[in-house]
């Protein structure tokens, strides 16, 4: 397929935002599905600096491609993990609110 | 600044803002199932900005995998938790503000980076595929220079899958 | 010859062979420790035989081991391009010179009484016997080492293994006390570390102000070691220019206030006593008599070995200082009413005789510094003994509460009446060697300051014959008469200790052969 | 033969060895035994080598190396010279004499080998002592001799006031010891050797310097230092103290350490170390004074005592002083001359008043009495010592005695020739009080005097003896015969004979005779055959607060409990105040200070992962917003 030569910072710049709001939704969200899609979010945005620095540098590759793959498939083994250690702990507590998960009340 | 603009730009501009479009949606609805209806729109949008740089493998398995798969999963695992559940309202705590801070000031401090950064042309003359078509080339590369990291990813899934079998099966009694 | 080296790892082979060992065999355990500390002391001796013959073959050509006669080098690990492109290595490397023989032989000696002193009921003895052991390792590592690095990792694991055994038994409080010695001599140890590299580093010339050549070398400044041999080597003469004088005067400082921290001198004493007080009487042995002068070796060591030009430059102010803890000690160990307490506080007494001794810094002082090192610890361990022995009889050691003792316990109050006069410096006992030497180096540096320190040759007289007094003197009390007094196989580590302190008071040209080497070896660094 | 004089010391070393091993069960006879025969072979030595020495003069000192000091080699050795050859033949003859009659005295005792280890050590510690050819060996038997008394002191531990008395004798000479230290020290920075010679030759050439402290002065400084040591030990004033106290050990101990050797041992230090004090005549004069002062101290305090021992030991106190005065003002052959005849009639005096006290079970005077019918032979043989210490003629103690006042008056010293004369007559009284008190008059107590009876032959023989002594000693420096010890000091050398000797001055001794027999007349009228049982209580009410101040002994253990132990004991509660008060609470604030501020982070730790995370971003935020600032962006 084409190749489009879109700017290097704008796709940066797209990356770190993503980041930021993914940053901000696993910090701030109580529900545990929440934090993790956040997280996914983040994932993403590394994704797509990995991609755009692929044919950057010294050495321009398919380098940064294969990182992404490897990324996105370590995440869904991650995203499967957690959703099960997710579905235990709801048919134990009933919630997954993660304020209600602590267990270190002082 | 319109000569710079090419289809593959606007087109560009047009999926970021979809993109954050949704990511804003994300953040701010309060229903859980509608979030993971806005992410899916996210992980299309990525997909087709992967498409757009030349990475179409890359664009092909995001949406395998993200949006399809991890979506849909996650939609699973709302259905299977209390679907209803809703996001309190927001309430600015010491830690919310924090965090917002946080992530405002990391993104104000990132994009200042990316703009004060002068970024190499992208070498256009370079084949990134060496004459192969992009998975053609993906492939090779997978399967030569990291064979041993794609067999171990394997590896990773298959654990992760037999460790979420486990994990998520309905314990029997004689089990406790 | 490996004899330095074996006597660091054969302490710690016992005490890997005593984890393997199941805990309630207490008397292997109790052999395993015996049977480490006797071959260490018997590495000792035989190193002690060929010292003479060591010192006449001089030193190897190895600047690291310059001056050392019974050296064993192992590689440990290089640190490369450390300091300006060159490689660092440190060595598992061990020397004996006079003063490292000494007490290494004394740690071993006194690991093997401590562990003969142990009673089953009081400590669990596999911990005890791992623990003691892990020590003597550790303090022997610290007084054999030839390289900074190795000291410290030596002064650490002493430093931990003194903490378990502190925990190990005695009253309810002996965990705070435990704490306290670990926090106060972890302090010490981090600014002996400081100092240590800070001197390290400025031998290197690392604070000159001279300008580097085309390749990127200082003029005049040797290469970056660790090894204290070659450290001592290069400062021998090394001009200001390359280490200047107020670096190494700040160094200096860092490496007394470490020095007195992990020694107790007074105002950081305060943990000593703590200690001794809630531990018992097998774990005060080898705390008092050994883990302590770790500091004090320091001092002749780094204080005198390395930085001499400092040490006669504020040599007034080490004078006050070792001078107000002679009086201190003296003076606190009247007003307690513990042996315990007492004994910690009458050790204190005596370092600070080391200091003042060590300030004078001719050949008498500094040899009397290191027989007082020497004298202290079996004199202070002795003493734990026979307090520890007592106290496993009366349940306290409270001066109040004992009295006619030697009635019942004739043998003990014998023993303890020996131990307290060889403390008190009598002639013909290691103590009055140790005094002696000391004051004839003071008197000859600052006659002013030990006309006052000379007091506490009076005052320690005081404390030891009142506590005696109320402790094996008077009427018997009813509760104690049914007492029974120590059999041989209880007593042999007083019989020992006995006779080792005499031995050191009658013929003292013994030890002195052997420190005198170092003593001559620290006059040359000074001269 | 002087080659053997390590013999000498060593055999009753070997009977302390012998008796160590042995321990507490070895049977009396074996304890005494063993112990009485090495003394008698020490004594014979002994007077081998005292022959050897009249003839041949001094010899050695033979040394074996000791120690390495830097460049410096200490030795250790023995020499021979006539001042101790006098010295070991006066020790090992009265320490044979006591240690037979302690077998009789202590028999019974169930520390009674214990007590013959500890008889044997000291023998052996004072031995060495006086054949030490340095001052560093000097000083270690001077303190093993102190340790020896210390030990016997409180021989019997279990009484409290042996227990007090033990550790005061110890302490008190201590404070004396550390003064010997010092000057010693300083004697060896100043010569650079412990050795006599080497010291003497340097103090007499006045040329030594210490940098802060030369010539006249270091000299001055030097002496009073070894004075004070032999203060403590003889037991001078303003250190006298102890001694009177020690008295609550065994008698026989008493006689052989706190009369006739231990306490003489400051005697012989300055003796022995007279070179030094004849380049310092302000040491000189100190010397002479403070003999002076505690002879009448003394003197005036042994007056009133009641306890039969204490009152020998003010006398011994005074004695010393006589010694002291002897040698201060430059009598040095009568000082030593005295200290001999001293040893004799002083030890007989105390196993004189041991038997007595074997005999009643008392030592309170006034619980006596009458006692001569009982016991004729220790009447006797008090006599001849108490006619001895009162000097009469001829006695051992008129001779020494006379020509000590004959020196102090022809030496140009009237005020210390006054004193001794007023102490000599206080002296005549009190020792015959004792006399009348104890022997004379009807019994006090009854049924005390009913069972008195003489002990057996090891305990009366060692009387007869030292009474045989006490009679004839003071010949061996009479006119009749021609001065002898004088010559025998002096032999090697007449024309540099030390110090001050004259020939009798027959007024002079007349007027000290008569002076004696006053003060025994006086006692006579007093105590002798009271008509009426209260005279003395009326005498003493006479005198009122003279006889308070004296029986009192002048209050200086109170004043020096005051003052040193109050004060010391202030001192060490307020260091324990500050060491548990100040320092370790400083040490505890530190500590609580760091706790409190862990519980106030403990609440940062809410255990909500999202909580941390945050802190962690902004940690990253800050970071990395650092590492831009500092690069300046990427350009």
């Amino acid at each position: 397929m084409a190749y489009f030569p879109i700017p290097t910072g704008s796709l940066l710049a797209l990356g770190a935002i993503l980041f930021c709001i993914g940053l901000y939704g696993a910090l701030t969200k109580r529900n545990l599905i929440i934090v993790l899609v956040s997280v996914e979010l983040m994932l993403n945005a590394a994704n797509i600096n990995l991609v755009v620095f692929s044919r950057l540098g010294l050495n321009p590759g398919l380098n940064g491609q294969v990182f992404a793959l490897f990324t996105i498939t370590v995440a869904a083994a991650e995203i499967a993990v957690g959703l099960a250690l997710l579905l235990a702990v709801f048919r134990l507590r009933k919630t997954s609110d993660v304020n209600d998960l602590n267990e270190n009340k002082n | 600044m319109l000569a710079y603009l090419n289809g593959g730009m606007v087109v560009f501009y047009l999926l970021s803002v979809c993109i954050l479009a949704c990511a804003v949606l994300l953040i701010n609805l309060r229903k859980v199932i509608y979030m993971a209806l806005a992410l899916g729109g996210i992980f299309l949008g990525c997909a087709a900005v992967y498409f757009l740089v030349g990475a179409e493998f890359v664009g092909v398995a995001q949406l395998l995998v993200y949006a399809g798969a991890i979506t849909i999963l996650i939609m699973f695992a709302i259905m299977l938790t209390n679907h209803e559940a809703m996001e309190p309202a927001l309430r600015w705590t010491w830690r919310q503000v924090a965090a917002a801070a946080a992530a405002v000031l990391l993104c104000a401090v990132l994009l200042w980076t990316i703009r004060s950064t002068v970024w190499p042309p992208s070498p256009a003359d370079v084949d990134l595929n060496q004459g192969n078509s992009n998975p053609v080339a993906v492939g090779i590369m997978l399967f030569r220079d990291y064979a041993v990291p794609f067999e171990l990813v394997s590896l990773l899934l298959i654990v992760g899958l037999v460790g979420a079998v486990i994990l998520a099966r309905e314990r029997k009694e004689e089990d406790e | 010859m490996g004899l330095a080296l074996w006597m660091v790892l054969v302490p710690v082979l016992a005490a890997f062979v005593c984890v393997l060992v199941p805990a309630r065999q207490a008397c292997v355990q109790r052999g395993l420790a015996l049977a480490g500390s006797v071959i260490t002391l018997l590495l000792a001796l035989l190193a002690w035989l060929r010292f003479p013959g060591a010192v006449q073959a001089g030193g190897g050509a190895n600047p690291a081991a310059a001056g050392v006669p019974l050296v064993s080098h192992l590689p440990w690990f290089t640190l490369p391009g450390l300091w300006q492109q060159q490689d660092v290595t440190v060595g598992l490397s061990f020397g004996l010179d006079g003063l490292s023989l000494t007490l290494a032989g004394l740690t071993a000696l006194l690991a093997l009484l401590a562990a003969a002193a142990v009673r089953p009921e009081e400590a669990e003895m596999r911990r005890f016997a791992l623990w003691s052991q892990l020590a003597a390792a550790g303090a022997i590592a610290a007084f054999t080492a030839l390289d900074v690095l190795t000291f410290f990792a030596g002064l650490e694991l002493s430093l931990f293994a003194g903490f378990f055994l502190i925990d190990l038994s005695g009253d309810p409080q002996r965990r705070a006390a435990a704490v306290k010695y670990l926090l106060y001599r972890g302090l010490a140890s981090v600014l002996l570390l400081l100092a240590l590299f800070g001197i390290a580093y400025g031998v290197a010339g690392g604070y000159s102000s001279l300008q580097p050549d085309a390749n990127g070398n200082l003029p005049g400044a040797p290469a970056f070691t660790l090894a204290w041999p070659a450290l001592q080597h290069n400062l021998h003469g090394l001009s200001t220019a390359v280490f200047p004088d107020h670096a190494r005067a700040v160094l200096f400082w860092v490496l007394l206030l470490g020095i007195l921290v992990e020694e107790a001198f007074v105002p950081f004493h305060t943990w000593l006593p703590t200690a001794h007080e809630h531990t018992s009487a097998p774990v005060s042995m080898l705390l008092g008599g050994v883990l302590t002068k770790t500091g004090a070796y320091a001092l002749l060591r780094f204080g005198a070995g390395l930085l001499p030009d400092q040490l006669q430059h504020f040599a007034t102010w080490v004078a006050v200082l070792g001078t107000i803890n002679i009086l201190y000690g003296a003076f606190a160990a009247w007003a307690q009413r513990d042996w315990r307490r007492l004994i910690a506080f009458g050790s204190i007494s005596h370092m600070g005789l080391v200091l003042l001794a060590t300030a004078a810094g001719n050949a008498a002082g500094l040899q009397g510094a290191m027989f007082m090192m020497v004298s202290s610890g079996l004199l202070t361990a002795f003493l734990f003994f026979l307090a520890g022995a007592v106290q496993a009889r009366t349940q306290t050691a409270e001066l109040g509460r004992l009295g006619g003792l030697s009635r019942p316990l004739p043998l003990l109050s014998g023993f303890w009446l020996v131990a307290a006069l060889g403390a008190l410096g009598l002639p013909l006992t290691s103590g009055f060697v140790s005094e002696i030497q000391s004051f004839i180096g003071s008197f000859h540096r600052f006659p002013a300051i030990s006309f006052v320190a000379a007091l506490g040759l009076i005052l320690s007289a005081v404390y030891l014959l009142y506590a005696i007094q109320q402790t094996t003197f008077g009427p018997l009390r009813p509760e104690y008469a049914s007492l029974a007094d120590a059999q041989a196989r209880e007593l042999w580590p007083a019989v020992v200790l006995t006779a080792v302190v005499l031995w050191v008071g009658v013929y003292p040209n013994g030890l002195g052969q052997v420190l005198g080497q170092t003593v001559q070896q620290l006059l040359q660094m000074g001269g | 033969m002087v080659a053997y004089a390590w013999l000498v010391p060593l055999l009753p070393l070997a009977a302390y060895v012998f008796l160590l091993v042995l321990g507490r069960r070895a049977p009396e006879g074996v304890a005494a035994g063993v112990s009485v025969v090495c003394s008698l072979a020490s004594f014979l030595v002994s007077a081998a080598v005292f022959r050897a020495a009249a003839s041949q003069g001094p010899v050695g000192p033979y040394l074996f190396h000791w120690l390495t000091l830097g460049s410096a080699s200490i030795s250790f050795g023995f020499e021979v010279t006539r001042l101790n050859a006098l010295m070991i033949l006066v020790v090992s003859l009265v320490s044979t004499l006591v240690l037979l009659y302690s077998a009789g005295y202590m028999h019974g005792d169930e520390r009674f080998p214990v007590f013959y280890q500890y008889l044997n050590l000291f023998v052996f510690s004072m031995l060495a002592l006086v054949l030490s050819p340095n001052l560093l060996q000097l000083y270690i038997f001077w303190e093993m001799v102190g340790l020896c008394s210390y030990l016997l002191v409180g021989f019997w531990y279990f009484k409290p006031e042996a227990a007090l008395a033990a550790k005061k004798s110890f302490i008190v000479t201590r404070i004396g010891d550390t003064g010997l230290l010092i000057g010693i020290v300083l004697l060896y920075w100043a010569s650079g050797s412990f050795d006599y010679s080497t010291v003497f030759a340097a103090a007499g050439a006045g040329q030594w310097s210490l940098g802060w402290v030369s010539g006249q002065e270091l000299t001055t400084l030097c002496a009073l230092l070894v004075f004070l040591g032999a203060v403590g030990k003889s037991a001078q004033f303003p250190l006298h103290v102890w001694l009177p106290d020690a008295m609550e050990g065994p008698t026989p101990v008493s006689a052989l350490i706190h009369a006739a050797t231990m306490v003489a041992a400051g005697v012989y230090l300055v003796a022995r170390c007279y070179p030094l004090f004849q380049a310092s005549p302000g040491a000189l004069a100190t010397v002479a004074w403070i003999g002076a002062i505690t002879a009448l101290l003394a003197a005036l305090i042994a007056l009133t005592q009641r306890d039969i021992k204490r009152v020998i030991a003010y006398s011994t106190v005074s004695q010393l002083g006589y010694m002291m005065l002897a040698l201060g003002v430059g009598a040095y052959a009568y000082g030593v001359f005295h200290l001999m005849t001293h040893a004799f009639f002083k030890a007989l005096l105390f196993l004189a008043a041991g038997s007595v006290i074997h005999a009643v079970d008392t030592q309170d005077l006034f619980e006596m009495g009458g006692l001569y019918r009982k016991l004729p032979l220790t009447a006797w043989t008090f006599l001849a010592g108490a006619l001895a210490l009162a000097g009469v003629v001829p006695f051992a103690g008129f001779w020494s005695k006379d020509d000590i006042l004959a020196a102090a008056l022809n030496t140009g010293h009237p005020v210390l020739w006054g004193m001794l004369l007023l102490a000599a007559f206080c002296t005549a009284f009190y020792i015959f009080r004792v006399y009348f008190l104890v022997f004379t008059g009807a019994p006090r107590q009854p049924e005390r005097w009913q069972h008195a009876h003489e002990g057996s032959w090891v305990m009366t023989l060692p009387l007869l003896v030292l009474a045989a002594m006490a009679t004839i000693a003071g010949f061996f420096n009479s006119p009749l015969n021609g001065d002898g010890l004088e010559h025998f000091l002096f032999a090697d050398s007449p024309q540099h004979q030390i110090g001050y000797t004259a020939p009798e001055n027959v007024p002079l001794m007349l007027l000290s005779l008569l002076v004696a027999l006053l003060g025994i007349g006086l006692a006579a009228a007093v105590y002798w055959r009271p008509r009426q049982s209260q005279r003395p209580e009326r005498w003493a009410r006479a005198w009122g607060p003279f006889y308070t101040l004296s029986y009192r002994k002048f209050y200086l253990d109170e004043v020096y409990y005051a003052a040193l132990v109050y004060t010391g004991k202030g001192i060490a509660a307020v260091v324990d105040w500050i060491d548990r008060y100040v320092i370790d609470a400083l040490v505890r604030v530190v500590g609580r200070l760091v706790y409190s501020v862990s519980v106030l982070l403990k609440f940062s730790q809410t255990g909500q992962v999202q909580a941390y995370s945050t802190v962690a971003a902004l940690g990253v935020l800050v970071l990395v917003a650092w590492a831009m600032l500092r690069a300046g962006g990427v350009h």
